[in-house]
């Protein structure tokens, strides 16, 4: 690794200032799981890192019933799906983040780190994208919103500027009958990047007979975690049936644009696209049935 | 070319340590270079093996993904702090009694991360230890026996709890 | 007298004859037999004065340490074949 | 054959003799130091003064140096020396075994680092001594080298096209002393005929034909390389590193540093895993140039995990064809098969043992094999547990399980049918004498496993047999007795899984003492006889073996000096289980260890054995799988190896080379690969993306042990070590053809193959 600096900060503000002033190549340190590595073999350069983990609002991972839950950026997934709340109102989260490396990872990787590595098979990001996530973010020119599923511009680029922090991620409060569901695909049973990975949601209505509305998105399929808005369209209204959930689980085939590379081939992953997305619909619709 | 080192005092396997290191170094190059803590082993140096793994404020990390910059203040354990002064620990004489290693070399992470297992659910189920110990490689035994070794670890440590 | 099993590549050397008895009280005795009955069998099988080392040679049924010095018994049975590595 | 329930694994035996230490389970000397972290491996020595080396390595898989430029990287503060290909001294062409196998020592060298051609992506071009890991790293970027890029050759059966580009210009084939007209990539040929195979093919009433290939796999062991040398100013050089044998390192250093023997040392650290990669040299010649270009201080060197999967190991991908025939019995009569294996950069794949492994557990009159060692632009491979046998007895056991199914036969009894039994001739010709195999099959139709019921869905079982003919070789011991009793061992054998306490318990039940009573040591090459490494399946059978000797001649001794206290003839006194005795009278060892001042002084015994009576090993292997049609994944729901092991010396450990070789065979057959882009990069070179089974991936691998003693050991010993990875690649397959009927002919069969596999079968 090329020698550098480094900072451990207490505040945003103190974050903010080297980010701003552009003197220095800055990358931001939570759980380090890519960035290190990254370093390490060259893949990314900086001069100075900034450890955020003493910074009280990127750890903290709040709840309530009115504004929903608030994950700061530096929260390690092993936090999150400990939270009480998390594990109540959102399993569909507990399943990517409890995918995202092996113990020694959960326990280090954060929720920012997965969104600003912006890697294609993101676990968290289909995730968080079904259920309609925002990141905020913070400059010395104040904060702005962006919805997860914009935040990842190509492998590896997001829409942070270079002075800008993503501070935290905010999720809506749990709606009646919606349920959500992610889940991947791997060659071992642990230890992988996703050949591809699907997150679907879904809000039933009361009998929980018919779609009221569903998200769906895949990791590994396209240069960013895809939203596929089609999906929902076409499930809006439908009745619950393994016939709609499989028209929508082509649909989202149809969408996906994947490559071929050491993980898996395009045709492999076209396959899986419908597969994984047929098998976390219908779990989404089980959740939203209880 | 050198940056200046920084000064870090943390505390290890219980005892206060203070050392100088550079940012680039990781927590695992300082424990086996500078402090002679030798048990901690590199097996890929990417969070891939688990021959590294220490327990960092009670939850178990790869060492060789922290920068030794980042325990100031804070508390580490590694395998050389698992056993007490009374001896070895229940996990690592139920390694021994089960045959759980054979080179050797993946054995100190696995003990860690057993230890952080078994803290944290003293009950584990065989799907459950499997689970936990997928962040740790292990190329001689195929893990039967490693597995058996911590289920029946369980098992003692319940029974010696009730005993008190 | 012992029997040798010609080498499969060396088969158009002895016409084709996959069985030879072939007199002689060790590896490096047989092997000179072999070269009288037929010539050139010998730089086939030995590097100078030792059994090439990519070639192993098997008495009645084990690869011989001996090598080239391996006291045979009337009837043994000896066979040439790859070298084995060990992992 | 009586069974007897030893904890999850079965021991059936024969009759054999009631031992006392032979056969238990006693806690290995060295475990404390190793679940404590004291233990001591290659990369733990801290030595004053010690500075770090780096190698640079080629970032190209064929190309030609045009120039080295290392004066900026000499310039760096913390800098002390850099090293080139021209500081290694050419060596003519010259075949020799070393460690094990043969070595071409020019291509040793080449291999150590590269002279006017880069052959493989990682080979190494120079090294670096610094004061620290970093400023060694950052040095190195700062070496500039040029290269003319070449097109690499990076298939097998491309790289035999007449008009493939070479990569060693000056290599013909040898065709066993004959060297081809014209240089090509092919090293070797070497053929297996026996019988006629036309005949055999007439007689036939059913044939079967298939092709495989298999990808290029890394041994995975745990720990990296790493070498760390002092070079003194007198011309010694001592050496520290991980290996599987110390003897052949200091062989392999002597030679491509052209040093003679005496002047090095070498001493084994723990080793963290070998399964035969570690028994060629990488860094121990470049940390000992190293060491003297930097004024005598010493360096250590540790590979990376992507220098260890880019440049070490690995064990060839192969492309195999084979035809086998059988008649209206279900007999076989006739095997013809091709076999090409990448040998990597340089000469020698173990093609030649994967032609005997084979069929070796089968009987058939008529063989016709072909096999071919090929150079392609990837490291060049090493020994890999049963080198050259998975891949082999994966083809042959798919199709044998063809045949089966073709005759409606159940695929043990057709095994049984046509498996080998004792004083049979072998397919690679050998006879085997006293064998096991027969056995392995009966234990396993008897086993619960086979006869239990399969109640999923797309699940399937799979059988599979496999041979090794392990080995014997040389090796050293010797002991000296302390006034205690007890006895300290000092053996040549690296200890790389529990035979320091195998070796010792052969010692001690020769001498009728408590394994507890002797203490091992693996002695270092000034320290003990010369003792081959740690591979074939040999330690725990020779070793064990020398240490045998050493007991009897230690007894010898005692009972002299038994003779001297009592006053009687050596010949009078009877010696039992630790003690003496004559008439009424009786002393036990203890006691006359504490007397050996009045009778002569200190007692010790050495012992140097090179048995040739090695018992070849088999085994078969029982597999459930389930198989996802939707995703092509493969789970594993049951599996159980039976294996002829001669005789357990030390079960727990027995049980673990069994586990680990499956464990092993598992990942090679299902996700394991080397993975290189058209230029030849090598794109998985971490342990994420080379995916060696986790935890979750396995079951609990249950194992019986069938004991057929060894009549050329002692205690019947027969080696172990590698016969278990051979039949999990076959079995594997032939449950997955159970499971969802597609019979995979290339591995890994991985998903995404099952699954192209399962569309192929569709359309």
């Amino acid at each position: 690794m090329q020698s550098l600096d480094y900072l451990s900060v207490r505040s945003i503000e103190e974050t903010l200032a080297p980010l701003s002033n552009g003197k220095r190549h800055v990358k931001i340190l939570s759980g380090g799981t890519d960035l290190l590595v990254q370093l390490r073999e060259g893949i990314t350069q900086a001069d100075l890192i900034i450890d955020v983990k003493n910074v009280p609002e990127l750890v903290e991972v709040t709840f309530n019933s009115a504004e929903g839950l608030r994950i700061g950026a530096a929260a390690p997934c092993s936090q999150i799906c400990h939270n009480a709340a998390v594990l109540e109102h959102y399993p569909g989260l507990v399943d990517a983040f409890s995918l995202i490396g092996g113990v020694q990872i959960q326990n280090r990787a954060s929720i920012g780190g997965n969104l600003c590595n912006a890697s294609p098979a993101a676990d968290a990001i289909p995730a968080l994208i079904v259920h309609q996530a925002v990141c905020v973010i913070s400059s010395p020119m104040g904060e702005r919103r962006v919805p997860v599923e914009q935040f990842c511009t190509a492998p590896g680029k997001t829409v942070l500027r270079p002075d800008e922090l993503l501070v935290s991620v905010h999720i809506p409060p749990p709606r009646h009958n919606f349920g959500a569901h992610y889940q991947r695909f791997i060659p071992r049973n642990e230890m992988d990047i996703a050949v591809v990975g699907a997150g679907a949601s879904v809000t039933l209505d009361e009998e929980g007979n018919t779609f009221q509305s569903a998200r769906l998105a895949l990791a590994a399929v396209a240069p960013t975690p895809l939203f596929i808005p089609e999906v929902g369209e076409f499930l809006a209204g439908k009745g619950v049936s393994s016939e709609t959930i499989e028209q929508a689980a082509l649909i989202a085939r149809a969408a996906a644009r994947p490559i071929s590379d050491l993980r898996g081939t395009a045709e492999q992953r076209k396959k899986l696209s419908a597969v994984l997305a047929k098998r976390t619909l219908e779990k989404a619709v089980e959740r939203a049935r209880v | 070319m050198m940056t200046k080192k920084l000064h870090v005092h943390t505390v290890i396997n219980g005892e206060e340590v203070e050392f100088l290191c550079e940012p680039r170094q990781s927590l695992l190059e300082v424990l086996r270079d500078t402090l002679g803590l030798t048990g901690s082993k590199e097996g890929c140096n990417n969070g891939n093996c688990g021959a590294c793994n220490v327990i960092l404020d009670g939850s178990l990390v790869n060492s060789c993904l922290v920068l030794a910059v980042e325990v100031e203040g804070r508390s580490v354990v590694t395998i050389e702090g698992i056993a007490g002064p009374e001896g070895l620990h229940p996990i690592q004489q139920k390694f021994l009694e089960h045959a759980a290693l054979q080179c050797g070399f993946c054995t100190p992470g696995f003990i860690v991360a057993a230890k952080a297992l078994l803290d944290q659910n003293p009950n584990p189920s065989e799907e459950e230890v499997r689970h936990w110990l997928s962040g740790n490689l292990c190329r001689c035994t195929g893990y039967d026996k490693i597995v058996r070794a911590v289920l029946d670890t369980a098992q003692v440590m319940a029974l010696q709890s009730t005993k008190r | 007298m012992p029997v040798v099993w010609i080498p499969a590549l060396l088969l158009p050397l002895s016409e084709g004859r996959q069985k030879v008895n072939v007199p002689g009280k060790t590896i490096r005795q047989v092997i000179d037999n072999l070269e009288r009955e037929y010539p050139g069998i010998r730089q086939r099988l030995l590097d100078s004065d030792r059994l090439r080392p990519n070639i192993s040679v098997v008495v009645d049924g084990l690869i011989s340490q001996e090598k080239l010095r391996h006291k045979l018994e009337d009837h043994s049975e000896i066979q040439f074949i790859p070298a084995i590595s060990g992992g | 054959m009586s069974a007897e329930k030893t904890g999850d694994s079965t021991l059936s035996k024969e009759h054999n003799p009631t031992y006392q230490v032979i056969g238990t389970r006693p806690i290995r000397q060295d475990g404390t130091d190793k679940v404590t972290g004291r233990a001591q491996f290659g990369a733990d020595i801290h030595l004053p003064g010690m500075l770090f080396g780096a190698v640079l390595r080629s970032p190209h898989a064929h190309a030609r140096i045009l120039s080295i430029d290392t004066s900026q990287a000499e310039t760096v503060p913390g800098v002390r020396a850099v090293v080139t290909g021209a500081d290694l001294a050419d060596l003519e062409d010259k075949v020799t075994e070393l460690g094990e196998g043969t070595i071409n020592l020019r291509h040793q060298s080449w291999n150590t680092l590269a002279r006017q051609k880069v052959l493989y992506y990682g080979h190494p071009v120079a090294a670096v001594s610094a004061s620290s890991p970093h400023i060694a790293e950052e040095a190195l970027a700062l070496i500039e080298v040029t290269y003319e890029v070449l097109e690499p050759v990076l298939e097998v059966c491309a790289a035999m096209h007449p008009n493939a580009p070479l990569l060693i210009e000056d290599m013909y084939t040898d065709e066993l002393g004959q060297k081809s007209e014209k240089p090509s990539n092919v090293a070797a040929h070497y053929q297996t005929r026996i019988g006629d195979v036309e005949k055999g093919f007439e007689s036939a009433t059913v044939i079967v034909e298939k092709e495989f290939r298999t990808s290029m796999v890394h041994q995975g062991y745990i720990e990296p390389q790493n070498g760390t040398a002092l070079y003194n100013p007198d011309g010694q050089l001592t050496i520290w590193c991980s290996t599987q044998g110390s003897f052949g390192v200091r062989d392999q250093v002597s030679e491509i540093l052209q040093i003679p023997v005496s002047k090095i040392k070498v001493v084994p650290m723990e080793i963290g895993g070998g399964f035969g990669g570690k028994n060629p040299v990488y860094l121990e010649p470049l940390a000992a140039l190293l060491s003297k270009k930097s004024g005598y201080q010493p360096v250590k060197m540790t590979m990376s995990r992507s220098d260890v999967l880019a440049a070490t190991g690995p064990t060839s991908g192969s492309y195999i064809h084979i035809k086998l025939g059988a008649d209206s019995d279900g007999k076989l009569t006739a095997v013809e098969a091709t076999m090409l294996y990448e040998a990597g950069a340089f000469p020698g794949s173990p093609v030649g043992s994967g032609m005997g492994v084979m069929f070796g557990p089968y009987k058939i009159e008529n063989v016709l094999i072909d096999g071919y060692d090929v150079l392609v632009n990837k490291p060049r491979t090493a020994a890999y547990r049963a080198p050259g046998g998975t891949n082999a007895a994966y083809a042959a056991e798919v199709m044998i399980d063809m045949l089966s199914e073709k005759f409606g036969m159940d695929p043990l009894e057709f095994r049984q049918l046509n498996g080998v039994k004792n004083g049979d001739r072998s397919t690679f010709g050998a006879t085997y004498q006293r064998i096991g195999y027969q056995e392995t099959l009966e234990a396993a139709r008897k086993h619960p496993h086979y006869s239990a019921p399969l109640e999923k869905a797309n699940s399937g079982r799979g059988v599979a047999s496999g041979f090794w003919f392990n080995y014997g070789g040389k090796s050293s011991a010797s002991a000296s007795l302390n006034p205690d009793g007890t006895v300290s061992l000092i053996e040549g054998s690296v200890d790389i899984g529990g035979s320091r306490t195998s070796i010792a318990m052969q010692l001690a039940e020769g001498l009728g003492i408590s394994v507890d009573d002797v203490r091992p040591f693996v002695g270092d090459t000034d320290s003990v006889g010369y003792t081959e490494g740690t591979y074939g399946s040999r330690t725990t059978f020779a070793t064990g073996w020398a240490a045998y000797e050493v007991s009897q001649k230690l007894i010898k001794q005692l009972v002299e000096r038994a003779a001297k206290l009592w006053e009687v003839h050596p010949e009078e006194i009877s010696y039992q289980n630790g003690g003496f005795s004559i008439g009424e009278k009786h002393m036990s060892l203890k006691e006359l260890a504490g007397k050996l001042d009045e009778t002569g002084g200190p007692i010790m015994a050495s012992a140097t054995v090179r048995p040739g009576e090695y018992g070849p090993g088999f085994a078969t292997h029982i597999v459930d799988v389930e198989v996802d049609p939707e995703t092509g994944k493969v789970t594993i729901l049951r599996y159980t190896a039976v294996q002829d092991v001669g005789k357990a010396i030390y079960p727990d450990y027995v049980e673990g080379q069994i586990q680990g070789g499956v464990a092993q065979g598992v990942g090679w057959a299902l996700n394991e690969e080397y993975m290189y882009d058209p230029q030849g990069k090598l794109t998985n070179t971490n342990l994420l993306d080379y995916r060696m089974p986790v935890a979750l991936d396995l079951p609990m691998i249950d194992t019986v042990m069938v004991e057929v003693a060894n009549p050329g050991h002692p205690y019947g010993v027969r080696g172990v070590g590698e016969v278990p990875i051979v039949p999990p690649a076959g079995a594997l397959a032939n449950a997955i053809y159970q499971a969802v009927g597609v019979r995979l002919n290339s591995l890994p069969m991985s998903p995404g193959q099952i699954l192209e596999a399962l569309q192929a079968e569709k359309d």
